[in-house]
């Protein structure tokens, strides 16, 4: 090695005083000129500005250096700036090194300034430890696809679509439920401006279906993803619908024949009603078709698909009750169904992963009682919209038996008296399972908001409601989100700092709330009618399932991972996958639909130019070092290894295009056959040895 | 033991910040920290506790909520002053709803156990301890009547008819705090 | 046909010669006539205390090694792996358990084909070092020259002499002197090779020359069905009592090594962690960096061993060799070291580096609940991705 | 966990060390002797537990010092934990200092620590195996509703029972060996009541506190605010025949109280109170005067309607 001609420039930022503060920045520069190899050390208050970068440019134009380390942040965001200027001044940018001096170093030392000193000498000396071994490298380039998958049909996934479909690109909508719309579909009117949210959703539903650049896949899921950025592989699987979308016309004539004993409860209205076995998720679906759900089915005239049926003594067949109502045949139980469904395999270059969220149950909330009446936000919003079960008439919970009751009896012509009772008092509870060690940490962002806006809905609506609300912090931050909340104290409407700590039945089904007054300094209670918890959002149940399949990270509270949590809010630490909307955490509309657009430009600039740049720092196999043991295929977690014949030998083999240069293979390997580039054994171990020699650049 | 009700009409907050600072060794969250709160600084002030807890609501003065916050802000001799914590029922209602697992129940007995390092208790309140101590019952009576009434032997098989296991509970009792504090006879 | 057999060689001669009847010997020539596989691998006897690996085509040379050879400790995964390509050849092996266990965890490395490699394994409760053995006729006045074979029965060394007499003698107090089986052997924790196609040994035998065979796969069903068809080998179904007896026998020995471990294990155990560090430190102090325990290593399988001087770790000309060197060797063989004691047995220095690879592999054993070598379906733990996030 | 094999084998046998605590052998010994009566008549074995002492209660060693609380509760347990059997309680107090404390001493080896280094000084060792469990589980879970209801002779058709668990059988729910399915609705006494042919209906202030023990000792005025409240709940919502309980603590408190109350005017009712062993022994047959002799609201009428309508 030392008869190369190796010339190492050390750059050493002040970070302003983020390093500066800590760490002795003339003391480290004299050690570095004493390192081998170190021709140039030189220090700057922003390394990373314009001037700074400029000072690296010209070292390497005049010759003074051919080797770079830059001591100062953190690679994760500054390295790509510093490979860039090397390159721009003519030199290999994988000649580059950096030292973590701040996050790892004056950050965490903060008050210990020798220390910190000491440390940063040591990060240097492994940087150019390292930097001595450096290798040049070639970047190389990707065949993009220009197709993109999203996935989640909610508000998020529907502009994230229709954004992406407008410039160009088509697009595969991947949606779990029967129709598009998500969540919002199921809202009554949306903060702060009380637009009725099915008016503002359901135009933008139809827009993304008739879209020509759109492909709309319903009712399914994804399977599985192979590849990388620019060419993943995905597998979908289409559910079993068992009812023929090419015929069926969204009718309703089959839901309506389903029979009273196959009703279970009606998913969209949360569970305040029951729906049947064949349904269509509502009733602006899109694409408005009917399912069967094969676990609610009864199997009605004994007679399951592709089964002969059964006859009446004169030989007729008996049909099922959809079958028989169905005008165009689409229910017809005839031909076999697989329950598995189909795969549709979809070549794409970037995802977009917009799946939504989830509210809590109330079942675990035990001190709120297991009456009826204390219900989830989401189910007072389904009370109160005119698409719910009681169609906006305002009863309360446990009675919503009896209004269903009634309105058969009406809509058959009969008269008939409802007896629901409607409520007089109603009380909010906030961060309900939100702020909660033993459910969420973490604040859900809309309860505030959506409470503050059903107490206004029902105060206008109902002047003469008592509405109680309890929150720990009112929390309004948005534009015009505070004036709101005055105009709903402006209404009458009661509210007070304390949590509900417990709900009680009494005997009259009412409820006895108790709560907390921080102003008063004293336990209240009071005789409700209904009880809205704000339960928390989280994250989907298989949001984790999907995110394994995608490659993508989870946090720690189960919601997705964006890959900087400011610079690169609705990328994930895999390149090509986009994410947006409430399944990266909780959000409101607004936040949501700039996401989805903010992912869907991220796409459409990554795919643009039809090819990408990917870094060379992959692994490699020698193989004649290689005894084909297998290690590293088993543990690739990219599948990109696998055993070929080499001189009548099995040996591994990396695919470079899917290697992301992990390095796991490269530290798993037994015999250290397979190198992983810009992290070569040599080039590590230098590193490790130099910081247990405390800054000692041992020759080898 | 005095109660002392009400709280004074403004807290000088800059005042108790220098007593804390200048008077005391360490400050009083840290305290009931040692003494078994481990959770008191997750405490978000929401209030669920107090609005089931029973002191609240009989109306005592520094019941969980109020407690946690006047220790999270330093106030001493207030707290040291008071028989809130005294009258705590354990119910530990609090316990199971506190959404932070704080644990208020363990606050108050926490308070507690500091009022008795500061040997801010009344005699009442060491008598249990010492009944403890003489006859290994909190609750101890010499009438037996009622036992021989329900056709009970006179005394139960506890320590109180065996001297060995009283013995051994004075060893192991001899070996805590009430002896360190001087409220028993040290070994 | 039933899992457990007990079965014996037809041919006379064979019983004759043979261990409990001659069973395996009968079924490797079997095997070896009928052209089943293309070599048997076995070991021979020499004169005293000698014996030698021995690889043949010939169905009459099987004859010649029958018997077993208690002082033998052949090295038959390693040799297989080394010198065989099982990728073209069929073979037959007789293993112990620690043999058979090496050749399992060499074949998930795709080291071996074990599709091509028959395996008779052996029941085993231990084997002896010659120069032990050599010690011990010193002790025991005994003159080599007399003894026809050595054994062992339950707690007793037993040593069968040519003029027909047989003396025994406890097996633990020789042990504790220093003498007795090897260190790794008193350790071990397999004693019936259930890994292999067929399980022999004389345990579960009540009366008479037989082999209580236990049939462990379905290949070594069809074996020992094809043999039994051709008149080579006759059997009988082992009774209740066979199996009860063996399975005595079996948790007896086991008893014995979960002694020995407590002693081994627990001394190191019971030390600080400043002791043991310097007592392993102390013992690779004295290495001379001479590889044998590398190249004897039967789990080890690299064609460029990265402890190769200058190759990343280890300075040429270096002696002793950074600790380094034993370490990265402890840590590649934790995962798959079966125990079979090569390691310590070559060592010219005697540094006991079975008992620390034995412990690292229980430790292994603990997190993950893989013992090596016993299910050639189960992947090595530090092998695998768990699909957990 | 090492603990639920304990009561694993318990379960052949059924044997429990009584643990009396102070209230019950002292102040409420019918409830001890109806204990002494039940559980062998049900086939359950009782230990006396030969030198057991205060639990510790909640205003002694709680108090002063965790580790001392947990040193003398674990002196308890290690009395069960010597035989090889659980404790069992039926006074919530003990039941629950004895069950906080072990857990405790499960989650923090140096509290453990701690506590067998004092042990040590009597020879002996807590391991965390015995725990205390509540007569009330014990019936409902190991018993079993079948076996108490052919025991019994006498059955409560038509009587109406406000049960009181009480708090230590349900909060904090961590540390319970047994735990109720939903603590704030809680099943099993109703459960146990209804299995003697009573009606247990569920009433508003089910699970509110009683107002004994440090609250009543510190201020017996803001005490009786609670029971009365309590008991006016009970009146007015289901007008309950008697009031049952499984902790000695409600026992004393509701059964005091009310005598009380009823002399300052502030009730004008009364509602006999009986601990649920009690009240078993009188279903099963046992003398009224041994296994309920003790009370201050009169029980006399309740009792000779147990013993004459509900023959079996």
């Amino acid at each position: 090695m030392s008869d190369k001609d190796i010339r190492i420039g050390v750059y050493i930022c002040h970070c302003g005083e983020n390093i500066a503060g800590a760490v002795n920045i003339n003391e480290v520069a004299e050690f570095a000129k004493n390192l081998p190899d170190v021709a140039v050390v030189r220090d700057y208050l922003f390394m990373c500005s314009d001037p700074g970068q400029e000072i690296i440019k010209e070292d390497i134009r005049k010759g003074l250096v051919n080797r770079v380390v830059v001591a100062a942040c953190t690679p994760r965001t500054h390295e790509p700036i510093f490979r860039r200027a090397c390159e721009d001044a003519g030199l290999n940018k994988y000649y580059f090194e950096m030292a973590n001096i701040r996050d790892q170093c004056s950050w965490a030392h903060w008050h210990e300034k020798e220390k910190a000193t000491e440390k940063a000498k040591q990060l240097i000396a492994a940087a150019v430890a390292k930097a001595r071994l450096l290798e040049p490298l070639e970047d190389r380039y990707v065949e993009l696809n220009k197709n993109v998958m999203v996935v989640g049909g909610g508000i998020a996934g529907i502009f994230a679509a229709l954004d992406l479909a407008n410039a160009g690109f088509k697009v595969y909508m991947v949606e779990k439920n029967p129709s598009i719309g998500g969540n919002m579909a199921k809202l009554d009117k949306t903060f702060p401006t009380n637009d009725c949210s099915a008016c503002i959703l359901t135009p933008l539903m139809v827009e993304v279906a008739n879209h020509p650049n759109v492909e709309l896949i319903t009712y399914a899921e994804v399977e599985s993803v192979d590849g990388s950025v620019g060419n993943f592989k995905v597998k979908v699987r289409k559910k079993q619908t068992y009812v023929d979308w090419e015929k069926c016309t969204g009718c309703g004539a089959c839901i309506n024949a389903c029979p009273p004993k196959a009703r279970v409860p009606d998913e969209f209205n949360e569970g305040l009603s029951l729906r049947g076995a064949i349904y269509i998720q509502f009733p602006q679906a899109v694409p408005k078709k009917a399912v069967i759900d094969p676990d609610a089915c009864i199997r009605c005239s004994g007679r399951w698909f592709g089964e002969e049926p059964r006859r009446t003594k004169d030989g007729k067949p008996i049909l099922a009750p959809c079958e028989k109502a169905c005008p165009t045949g689409a229910c017809s139980r005839d031909e076999p169904r697989d329950p598995n469904g189909e795969l549709i395999e979809l070549n794409v270059g970037s995802i977009i992963v917009a799946t939504g969220y989830k509210v809590m149950d109330k079942k675990q909330f035990k001190e709120f009682s297991d009456s009826p009446n204390v219900i989830t936000a989401l189910q007072m919003e389904r009370l109160i919209t005119a698409t719910g079960p009681t169609e906006g008439k305002l009863i309360v919970p446990s009675d919503i038996p009896k209004y269903l009751e009634w309105k058969k009896k009406v809509e058959k012509g009969k008269e008939a008296e409802l007896e629901a009772r409607k409520p007089k008092v109603i009380t909010f509870v906030s961060c309900v399972g939100s702020r909660d060690n033993r459910y969420h940490t973490y604040c859900s962002r809309v309860c505030c908001m959506y409470m503050l806006k059903q107490a206004m809905l029902l105060k206008e609506k109902y002047p003469e409601l008592d509405i109680y609300m309890f929150f720990i912090d009112v929390r309004t931050p948005g534009k015009d989100f505070d004036e709101y909340y005055m105009r709903c104290r402006n209404l009458g409407i009661k509210i007070f700092k304390g949590k509900v700590g417990g709900v009680q039945k009494l005997p009259d089904e009412r409820l006895l709330v108790k709560g907390y007054d921080a102003d008063l300094g004293k336990p209240v209670e009071l005789i409700s009618d209904i009880v809205v918890l704000a339960t928390a959002i989280e994250p989907n149940t298989d949001l984790k399932d999907l995110a394994r399949k995608l490659g993508i990270n989870v946090g720690a509270e189960g919601f997705l991972r964006e890959r900087h949590t400011k610079l690169y809010p609705v990328d994930t630490m895999t390149e090509g996958i986009f994410i947006a909307g409430c399944a990266q955490g909780p959000k409101d509309i607004p936040d949501s639909v700039a996401q989805a657009k903010a992912a869907a430009s991220s796409a459409a600039s990554l795919l643009a130019p039809g090819k990408m740049k990917v870094e060379p720092l992959i692994s490699e196999v020698n193989p004649e070092k290689c005894t084909g043991c297998g290690i590293c295929v088993e543990l690739c977690p990219y599948g990109a290894i696998e055993m070929v014949e080499y001189n009548g030998k099995r040996k591994s083999k990396i695919n470079e295009t899917l290697c992301k240069g992990c390095g796991v293979c490269a530290a798993a390997c037994p015999s250290k056959a397979i190198t992983l580039h810009g992290f070569t054994y040599e080039q590590v171990v230098a590193q490790i040895r130099t910081i247990a020699k405390k800054g000692v650049i041992e020759e080898v | 033991m005095e109660v002392m009700e009400g709280v004074p009409p403004v807290i000088n907050l800059t005042e108790v910040a220098r007593t804390e600072k200048e008077e005391f060794e360490k400050k009083v969250s840290e305290l009931i920290i040692e003494f078994g709160a481990e959770n008191l600084l997750a405490c978000m002030q929401c209030g669920a506790c107090a609005s089931i807890c029973p002191l609240a609501r009989v109306g005592f003065e520094w019941y969980n909520k109020k407690l946690i916050k006047a220790i999270l802000i330093g106030m001493k001799e207030e707290l040291l002053d008071d028989s809130t914590p005294w009258a705590c029922v354990a119910c530990n209602r609090c316990t199971e709803i506190c959404p932070r697992q704080v644990s208020p129940f363990e606050v108050m007995f926490a308070m507690r156990r500091l009022m008795v390092e500061e040997l801010a208790i009344s005699t009442l309140a060491i008598e249990g301890d010492r009944s403890l101590y003489e006859h290994g019952h909190a609750v101890y009576m010499t009438g037996r009547e009622a036992r021989k009434k329900v056709g009970l032997p006179e005394k139960p098989p506890t320590t109180d008819s065996d001297e060995k296991a009283l013995q051994e509970l004075r060893t192991i009792l001899k070996n805590t705090k009430l002896a360190e504090l001087g409220l028993i006879p040290m070994e | 046909m039933n899992k457990f057999i007990l079965a014996w060689a037809k041919d006379r001669e064979i019983r004759k010669r043979g261990q409990c009847g001659g069973f395996v010997t009968a079924i490797l020539k079997f095997m070896l006539e009928e052209n089943i596989v293309d070599y048997a691998l076995l070991v021979k006897k020499g004169s005293n205390l000698e014996y030698s690996i021995f690889l043949t085509s010939n169905p009459e040379d099987v004859v010649d090694c029958a018997g077993s050879v208690l002082w033998a400790t052949p090295n038959i995964a390693k040799f297989i792996a080394e010198y065989l390509d099982t990728n073209e050849y069929k073979i037959a092996a007789v293993c112990r358990p620690c043999d058979a266990r090496a050749i399992v965890e060499l074949a998930k490395m795709n080291q071996i084909n074990i599709k091509n490699v028959f395996m008779i394994g052996l029941n085993c409760s231990g084997t002896f070092l010659p120069a032990t053995l050599e010690r011990m006729f010193e002790t025991l006045n005994i003159r080599v020259e007399d003894v026809e074979k050595v054994g062992i029965k339950k707690d007793r060394f037993v040593v069968f002499l040519k003029d027909g007499k047989v003396e025994t003698f406890p097996l633990e107090d020789l042990e504790k002197s220093g003498l007795g089986r090897r260190e790794n052997c008193r350790r071990c924790e397999v004693k019936i090779p259930r890994m292999c196609d067929l399980a022999c040994g004389k345990w579960g035998v009540i009366e008479g020359k037989k082999t209580f065979v236990e049939i462990c796969s379905d290949r070594g069903e069809i074996i020992v069905k094809k043999a039994v068809e051709s008149g080579v080998v006759e059997f009988e179904y082992a009774s209740d009592e066979n199996v009860k007896i063996r399975d005595e026998l079996e948790n007896f020995a086991l008893k014995m090594s979960e002694k020995w471990q407590d002693y081994y294990f627990g001394q190191m155990s019971s030390m600080s962690y400043e002791e043991r560090r310097n007592y392993w430190f102390g013992m690779f102090e004295r290495c001379i960096k001479c590889y044998a325990c590398r190249d004897v290593c039967a789990v080890c399988y690299c064609n460029d061993c990265i402890l190769n001087p200058w190759r990343l770790l280890v300075k040429g000309g270096e002696i002793p060799p950074s600790f380094s060197f034993h370490i990265t060797r402890a840590v590649h063989i934790a995962q798959s070291c079966v125990n079979c004691g090569q390691c310590q047995d070559v060592c010219p220095v005697e540094i006991p580096l079975s008992r620390i690879a034995h412990k690292l592999n229980k430790t292994v054993q603990e997190i993950w609940g893989y013992i090596p070598g016993i299910r050639l379906d189960e992947k090595q733990p530090l092998s695998r991705a768990e699909n957990d996030i | 966990m090492i603990s639920e094999t304990v009561s694993e084998t318990l379960k052949e046998k059924l044997k429990f060390g009584l643990f009396l605590g102070c209230n019950i052998p002292f102040n409420r010994p019918d409830v001890e002797q109806a204990m002494r009566k039940i559980f062998p008549a049900l086939n359950v074995e009782i230990d006396d537990l030969v030198g057991q002492s205060c639990c510790p209660s909640w205003g002694t060693m709680p108090s002063v010092d965790v580790v001392g609380w947990c040193a003398v509760a674990a002196r308890n347990l290690c009395l069960g934990e010597e035989k090889g059997i659980d404790l069992m309680a039926a006074c919530n107090s003990c039941y629950g200092s004895l069950n906080e404390a072990r857990h405790k001493m499960l989650n923090n080896p140096e509290i453990m620590n701690k506590v067998n280094e004092i042990l040590a000084k009597i020879g002996k060792k807590y391991e965390g195996k015995a725990k205390c469990r509540h007569v009330a589980w014990v019936l409902y879970r190991d018993v079993g509703l079948e076996k108490i209801k052919e025991s019994i002779k006498y059955s409560l058709d038509g009587l109406t029972i406000a049960v009181q668990p009480g708090c230590h059988f349900l909060w904090p729910s961590e540390v319970y060996p047994d735990k109720e399915e939903d603590p704030f609705n809680p099943k099993v006494l109703r459960e146990l009541c209804k299995a003697l042919g009573a009606d247990a209906p569920y009433y508003t202030k089910l699970i509110d506190c009683c107002g004994m023990g440090a609250l009543r000792s510190t201020n017996p005025e803001k005490s009786f605010t609670l029971v009365k409240e309590k008991l006016e709940c009970i009146k007015e919502e289901i007008d309950a025949d008697l009031i049952v309980t499984t902790c000695s603590s409600c026992l004393i408190q509701l059964d005091d109280a009310q005598e009380r109350l009823r002399k300052e005017g502030k009730i004008s009712f009364s509602i006999p109170v009986l601990h649920y062993v009690q009240l078993l022994a009188l279903c099963m047959g046992f003398d009224p005067q041994q296994v309920a002799g003790i009370c201050v609201t009169p029980r006399d009428e309740i009792i000779k309607r147990i013993l004459e309508s509900g023959k079996r």
